[in-house]
């Protein structure tokens, strides 16, 4: 009893991670329909600034807001000057974006250097609670808990403001969009920003979880962000947290039971819900 | 056999708690020409979509030459011998005008898994495609790409790709919506010439009143997704229902004078 | 009387395509000004030159006094200036209600009063409020996407062919409102639908080829016999 | 295309042409900072044999090096220019195993001596063995020699092994295994996980229950760090003891605080070796590199640039048989002592070396301190051609 | 026409003797080397460009027919005791890739757009995870080494002329494939799904049809590799195999067949180039950045490809009254 509540509580907290390392992306690849391959060197800059300023100023919070702001720059400089004349036309992009990922990624190695950074818990997070005998490491309790806020935020602000509906007309029709007034583009550009922006702060909370950064470590978290957004049903922005919490459950869990079938949970997942459910599980059926 | 080329029992969809189409059932002999009219939103594209086979009905039957083909998908109906034009303007964007006919021609002909053929000897397809370029007064633009054309072209490339499926029977949706006003009584007569052929059966959706009646053999009226009335385009048009919900005044003249 | 809208002389291209080659319109304050021509005469061109969506390389387009030609789309439509595309660009993902809310600039009691009014002119909106736009029937995006334009306080409506696929009834209704509309905007109306047409139009000019052929009032094209038959196929 | 370069002509010792060693290795992937050691070491190596001119025989040596990226396809292609287009005498490399197998054939197609380092992996003087290939760098099976031969002496009997799910980690295992019975002791379990696992729990779990008394972890890459944090947070060593390989200096700082006192087998360490290479080698690193210290891998390119040199002097040749017949059973001062190149299968025999992680003033990181040092003989491997 | 300026018969000759006199003017062994993956990549591009370009589909998993191809021949030349089975073991690989191609098409073609992509993408891990996992066959990440192949194989001159050889075939086979009625039909598919179907056309019997075609001549171009390399390992199941024929065939323009050729000699001459610029100049140590800016500036300039996008000037510099001759014009827009 007390192991499966422990194997299913780490498997939330995984999944609270992967979601938040997908979060972004649910915005920018689910709701904008951009390929996005450049999302984890977005992600990884997230991360290592994080480091970088946490290192330099003892202070986390500092952390996660240079971490974020850097992702929120990097994310509207790109969709200013190279995203911007390919919205809907996948194949451009993902030469695109391919190209912004190894520019990116090159550019942490000149910065940070090629090797491996640790990245230690702030010392307000670190330790362990008890929870039915099992040490539950504190970090993981936190790193729940900013994934339900994110989570709630960012519902909020799609089903409350004009923002959500906007980015689903303009992703259709842009032009119909503006001839109803709204500079879709801007729009789009901050939409684009605040996903890349939400994809570094969780990377700046991801880090420490991971323990140690290095700069492919946005390129081996991206698979499992397009995973769980594809599982969820692309568009749906609660359907992606499901599928996260849903793929670090059934992980932990194969981890434990069927260790030799774990490297290919996220990809078997993946096809069976697609076998099963063409437009994964929340998707709608166009 | 039965009597009729085609036929619907008790055809119903629902979408979500709204039933589209209700318990229709519908009969068309060979070789007639039929109209169906109604309000918008009555339910008459959907009606078409469930005999063409886009939609599967939640209940009732589509039966086609005395078979029952509810079940049977798209393509292998308009194998059958129905094709049918849409309403939204859906043609090939990217390919030329020429091209999206030929395809249908190659279609009605059968050669669609040969490979060692060069497209080019498919000189015939070719020929016959720019014969209903022409008839559709597209003739001229059958270099250029379909999502080039001007909306009044677009449904006239439309009526020329279900003409060269060469269907037994043909379901119009609005074929001349957005076509000007010069236009419309050139593609009407290629409908005339269809139906005075004596080989097509069709079945057309129309608002156009005046034109209805000038070419029917009878009519149909939906409403809210049930079969309201059925007859002679007379019969339909003393309708008081039919005149009150769905003509209003204004066709009061084209009805009477 | 005074002028709303001009266009003087707009030559547009799409790609390489040299599409019209020198259109004229005047749009007078309070009207209905028919822009008619037959099917690739380059009428819809027109309308998204006005709205800056393919903008006009060369000439002069004057709204209110402010040359609006090199503007873009969102900032035109914001002068007060609506437009339903002959597409009806219902944006099929998004609910009845989403459509309605994306179109509407300002949502102050005037506007919501405006909503009852297009809601009431097409009940079917009402009924289909929580469907999404793709799941429409083609008349029923016609409406919307009209509904959509009359909501917001416009000074100008630009309308391709709003007839299209409506029951006649509809079409009667739409007449009624647009001549109701007259009073309070102006609106430049494309129509193959002569019925409707000459029923609303109080100024006309005719299209071919990209070039403005002919300007004139209603009342001159209807007994015009050799105009009609020259560039509208009617008459015959 | 193999009769293009063997008769090169460049071997008579009077020529004046460069001699040239071809190195490929990774400049660029995953493991480019171990590529960068490698070839940093073989130049110092090298510069140190030859007493500073960077010459034998009155001739120069001339060190090119290709980046393969990790991927043994582009290892091939970089192989194949070096040999026909620079005509290398000698090759080196890699970083990468897989990379490091592909380029066996070609040194046998080519005839061209090839000196491994550091890839591990016991097959390449094993199963995919030509006589071509010599290695300075040492294979699984010595690691595991060092690190279970310790460990059973010491930490326990029983053993839980944690490795990464792929065939890097099965050969480990089954070194160790191998290692561990011939020491007396037994491996209770053995998991293999996935490389980019991030949550180790379950794994941990599992080891807590086995009932081993250690708990062996290999782990290559960067998920290193992350797992000895967890096995920190989680007080695993409350249960049982622990050993592992330990990582290169970034590797160690990444573990942070994690694992002070963390003991296991190290293929070097600058600080464990004392011999009068390593001074040379430690002084000049410092010197050329901004202060840094050689590293893991700096020790078997430096080795390998030392028994190149070597070789070539003692053959006062480049030609390949030649060549093979100087280095088989040749003995090499090296940066950890004396490296002999069995004649067998031209493995290597080196010192090996049990460290402690200690926290010291001064570094930013545990420092590996010298618990043990195996001799050659003691972690020979089995001869497995 | 100046549309088919690029499948030009004339050009495409000339480019074709000049490929095969090069051997004999001097040129370096390992210049035809380079030229010889050239031509195998160019072939596996083009198995690709029938999928994206032709079909619309855009697939993750091309990888699997390719690494099946390499896999199965590998394998089967190291089984087998006479290298001179070659053709054996091509046969082999060919009807295994094309059953492969076939269940996989069943299994992930109900699923659309980028849901197909991922699908195909999963697949493709599973084939990746299989290979790391059965090393006993495979040889896992290490990968096989030594295969045995027929000394006329080995031989560079004569290797060089039969990679040009199989491009050759392929090409004149694919350009076939697409201007044939089926090809034409995979066009209409790739414009308008729904509408092909009610014109008649089975189109999942079509887009299989393609698969199985596409993942035949993918699986030839993956044993070619396998005899050039004389090496296997899993890479040729990973992602990146399968990224770099969507590399290719974009970088020369999708839906154009020659592109795809140009495209593996863009990748395949600029990485060598750039990552052998590490040794002229220490700036050039980051040489993987320089690789990124290519692919941006071939976007931002080449939006559709440099063969699309030249080929799209020349249409446009015509007249209007012929515009649009082109039976076809390739989408750079959105095929998801
Ligand atoms: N997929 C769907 N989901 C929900 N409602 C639908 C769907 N398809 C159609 N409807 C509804 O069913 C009704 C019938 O639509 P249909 O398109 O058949 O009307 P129609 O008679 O063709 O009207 P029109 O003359 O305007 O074209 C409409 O009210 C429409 O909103
Ligand atoms: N995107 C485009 N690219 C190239 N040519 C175009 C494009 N859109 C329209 N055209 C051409 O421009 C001309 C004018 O088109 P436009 O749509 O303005 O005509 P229209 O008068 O509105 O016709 P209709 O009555 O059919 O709607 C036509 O010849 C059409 O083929
Ligand atoms: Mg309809
Ligand atoms: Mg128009």
């Amino acid at each position: 009893m007390s192991l499966t509540v422990n194997l299913l509580l780490n498997g939330v907290a995984l999944g609270m991670l992967i979601f938040l390392i997908a979060v972004g992306l649910t915005l920018i690849f689910g709701l904008m329909g951009v390929l996005n391959f450049a999302h984890g060197a977005i992600f990884a800059w997230g991360a290592y600034v994080g480091w970088a300023v946490y290192g330099a100023t003892g202070s986390f919070i500092l952390a996660i807001l240079a971490g974020t702001a850097t992702g929120f720059v990097l994310g509207f400089v790109m969709e200013r000057f190279f995203i911007r004349p390919f919205y809907g036309n996948h194949v451009a992009q993902i030469l695109l974006t391919l190209g912004l990922m190894i520019v990116l990624t090159e550019g942490i190695k000149i910065f940070f250097g090629p090797n491996i950074l640790g990245f230690d818990k702030p010392e307000l997070l670190q330790g362990v609670v008890t929870i039915l005998q099992d040490p539950f490491p504190v970090y993981r309790i936190f790193t729940i808990g900013v994934g339900a806020l994110v989570l709630i935020g960012v519902h909020y602000l799609l089903s409350r403001t004009k923002y959500g509906i906007i980015i689903r007309a303009g992703v259709q029709d842009p032009e119909m969009v503006q001839a109803l007034g709204i500079d879709v583009r801007k729009v789009f550009a901050l939409v684009f920003a605040f996903g890349a922006g939400l994809a570094s702060f969780g990377a700046v909370i991801a880090g420490p979880s991971f323990g140690s950064l290095h700069p492919e470590i946005g390129m081996q978290n991206q698979l499992a962000a397009f995973i769980v957004i594809v599982i969820g049903g692309i568009g749906n922005f609660v359907g992606a947290a499901i599928g996260a919490v849903l793929v670090g459950i059934t992980q932990t869990l194969m981890a434990y039971y069927l260790p030799e079938a774990a490297l290919a949970v996220n990809v078997a997942l993946m096809a069976l819900v697609l076998i099963l459910k063409p437009e994964g599980l929340f998707g709608l059926r166009r | 056999m039965s009597d009729y080329l085609l036929e619907t029992k008790g055809l119903t969809i629902q979408f979500g708690g709204h039933v589209a189409v209700s318990d229709v059932s519908f009969q068309i002999k060979r070789h007639t020409f039929t109209s169906i009219i109604g309000p918008n939103g009555a339910g008459k594209t959907t009606f078409f979509n469930l005999i063409s086979g886009q939609l599967k009905p939640t209940a009732g039957q589509v039966i086609f030459q005395g078979r029952d083909i509810t079940k049977m998908p798209v393509h292998q109906r308009t194998r059958l011998g129905l094709g049918r034009s849409f309403q939204l303007t859906n043609v090939f964007p990217n390919l030329s005008v020429l091209e999206n006919v030929r395809v249908a021609v190659q279609a009605a002909s059968g050669g669609g898994f040969r490979l060692f053929s060069h497209y080019k000897k498919f000189h015939r397809y070719e020929e016959r495609a720019m014969e209903l370029l022409t008839l559709a007064h597209l003739d001229g633009k059958e270099g250029h790409l379909a999502k080039h054309l001007s909306h009044g072209d677009k449904r006239k490339l439309e009526i020329a790709i279900l003409l060269a499926l060469e269907p037994d029977v043909l379901l119009l949706d609005e074929p001349t919506a957005g076509m000007s006003l010069e236009e419309v009584p050139q593609i009407i007569e290629v409908i005339r010439s269809l139906k005075d052929s004596g080989q097509h059966t069709v079945l057309l959706i129309e608002h156009k009143i005046d034109m209805v009646l000038g070419l029917s053999d009878a009519l149909a009226v939906l409403f809210n997704g049930k079969l309201l009335a059925q007859g002679s385009p007379d019969e339909i048009m003393q309708n008081e229902l039919v005149q009150s919900a769905y003509l209003g005044g204004l066709y009061d003249d084209a009805v009477n004078g | 009387m005074t002028t709303l809208l001009t266009v003087k002389g707009i030559q547009t291209f799409i790609g390489q395509y040299h599409i019209l080659q020198g259109v004229d319109l005047e749009v007078e304050q309070g009207r209905v000004t028919l822009i008619l021509g037959r099917n690739g005469a380059g009428k819809t061109t027109t309308l998204r030159s006005i709205m800056g969506l393919t903008p006009a390389k060369q000439g002069q387009i004057v709204f209110d006094g402010e040359e609006i030609q090199t503007l873009k789309p969102h900032l035109i439509a914001q002068k007060g200036i609506g437009y339903v595309p002959e597409d009806q660009g219902v944006f099929s993902d998004l609910t009845v209600e989403e459509n309605m809310k994306l179109a509407i600039r300002k949502l102050d009691d005037a506007t919501r009063a405006r909503q009852d009014f297009v809601l009431d002119l097409f009940p079917d909106l009402k009924i289909a409020w929580k469907r999404k736009g793709g799941n429409l029937s083609g008349g029923q995006k016609q409406m919307l996407s009209i509904a959509r334009a009359f909501v917001n306080d416009n000074r100008l409506l630009l309308i391709d062919e709003p007839s299209k696929g409506l029951a006649p009834i509809v079409v009667e209704k739409v007449m009624e409102s647009i001549l109701e509309l007259k009073k309070r905007t102006t609106i430049v109306l494309v129509e193959q639908n002569f019925l409707m047409a000459s029923g609303v139009g109080d100024d006309v000019f005719i299209l071919d080829d990209g070039h403005t052929v002919y300007r004139g009032s209603m009342a001159d094209v209807r007994s015009d016999e050799a105009v009609k038959k020259k560039y509208l196929g009617i008459g015959l | 295309g193999c009769s293009s370069s063997s008769t090169g002509g460049s071997s008579e010792s009077g020529s004046k042409d460069p001699i040239k060693v071809g190195v490929v290795t990774s400049k660029s992937g995953a493991l480019e900072a171990y590529g960068m050691q490698e070839i940093n070491g073989l130049n110092l190596g090298i510069k140190y044999a030859t007493g500073g001119t960077n010459e034998v025989n009155g001739r120069k040596i001339e060190v090119l090096v290709e980046d393969d990226a990790g991927k043994p396809d582009e290892g091939i292609k970089k192989a194949r220019k070096l040999l026909e287009e620079e005509k290398v005498d000698i090759l080196q490399g890699s970083a990468n195993s897989a990379v490091a197998l592909a380029l066996l054939p070609l040194a046998e197609e080519y005839k061209k001596v090839i000196i491994v380092d550091p890839a591990a992996t016991d097959e390449i003087t094993g199963k995919n063995f030509n006589k071509y290939v010599f290695r300075t760098g040492r294979n699984l099976s010595q690691d595991a020699a060092t690190g279970a031969k310790y460990a059973v002496d010491t930490l326990g009997k029983k053993f839980f092994h944690l490795a990464p799910d792929y065939v890097f980690g099965k050969s480990s295992a089954a070194a160790w295994k191998a290692a561990i019975e011939k020491s007396g002791g037994s491996v209770v379990q053995e998991e293999f996980a996935p490389l980019n696992t991030q949550d180790f729990t379950p794994y941990l779990q599992k080891a807590t229950q086995s009932g081993a008394d250690v708990l062996i972890v290999t782990w290559a890459g960067a998920g290193g760090a992350s797992l000895f944090k967890q096995i920190n947070e989680l007080k695993i060593a409350e249960k049982m003891k622990i050993t592992t390989g330990i990582p290169d200096i970034a590797g160690i700082k990444a573990m942070g605080e994690s694992a002070v006192g963390l003991t296991g087998m190290t293929a070097y360490y600058h600080g464990a070796a004392k011999n009068p290479e390593n001074d040379w080698l430690v002084e000049n690193h410092k010197k050329e590199f901004n202060g840094a210290p050689p590293d893991l891998f700096t020790a078997g390119g430096f080795t390998a640039g030392i028994a190149i040199v070597e070789a070539i002097k003692k053959a006062n040749s480049t030609d390949s048989e030649k060549l093979i017949a100087a280095l088989e059973g040749m003995s090499v001062k090296g940066a950890k002592g004396t490296y002999t190149f069995r004649k067998e299968d031209h493995q290597a025999l080196q010192p090996m070396y049990i460290v402690k992680l200690e926290k010291k003033d001064g570094f930013d990181y545990l420092v590996p301190t010298l618990v043990k040092e195996l001799s050659p003989e003691e972690t020979a491997p089995p001869i497995q051609k | 026409m100046r549309e088919r300026i690029f499948n030009n018969k004339w050009l495409l000759a000339a480019v074709l003797v000049l490929l095969a006199i090069l051997p004999f003017v001097g040129t370096s062994q390992f210049l035809m080397l380079m030229l010889i993956q050239v031509f195998i990549l160019a072939v596996y591009g083009m198995s690709y460009d029938l999928l994206l370009g032709y079909t619309g589909i855009v697939s993750f998993g091309h990888a699997i027919f390719f690494g099946t191809g390499a896999y199965s021949v590998g394998i089967l030349l190291t089984k087998m005791e006479n290298p001179n089975l070659l053709f054996v073991a091509f046969l082999i690989a060919i009807v295994f890739s094309a059953v492969v191609a076939l269940l996989l098409g069943v299994l992930s073609l109900r699923v659309k757009d980028v849901y197909f992509s991922m699908i195909t993408l999963a697949f493709a891990e599973l084939f990746f995870i299989v290979a790391e996992k059965w090393s006993s066959l495979t040889g896992g990440n290490d990968g096989i080494p030594y295969i045995r192949v027929p000394e006329l194989f080995r031989e560079r001159v004569s290797l060089y002329f039969i990679a040009l050889g199989f491009l050759v075939v392929m090409f004149l086979f694919l350009r076939r494939v697409v201007d044939s009625p089926l090809g034409r039909v995979l066009q209409a598919i790739r414009e308008n799904e729904r509408r092909a179907e009610s014109l008649g056309y089975n189109v999942l019997q079509y887009k299989l049809v393609s698969i199985v075609i596409s993942g035949m001549v993918a699986a030839m171009a993956g044993g070619m590799w396998a005899v050039l390399q004389r090496y296997v390992s899993t890479t040729v199941f990973s992602l990146d195999q399968t990224i770099s024929a969507l590399l290719m065939t974009i970088i020369g323009g999708v839906g154009t067949l020659t592109g795809a050729i140009l495209g593996a000699g863009v990748i395949t001459f600029a990485n060598e180039w750039l990552s052998s610029l590490a040794s002229v100049h220490p700036i050039f140590e980051r040489w993987l950045i320089f690789f990124g800016i290519i692919y941006i500036v071939i976007v931002m300039y080449f939006p559709k490809g440099i063969i699309g996008t030249i080929r799209d000037k020349w249409a446009r510099s015509s007249e209007r009254g012929k515009r649009d001759a082109a039976q076809t014009d390739q989408r750079g827009k959105s095929v998801l």
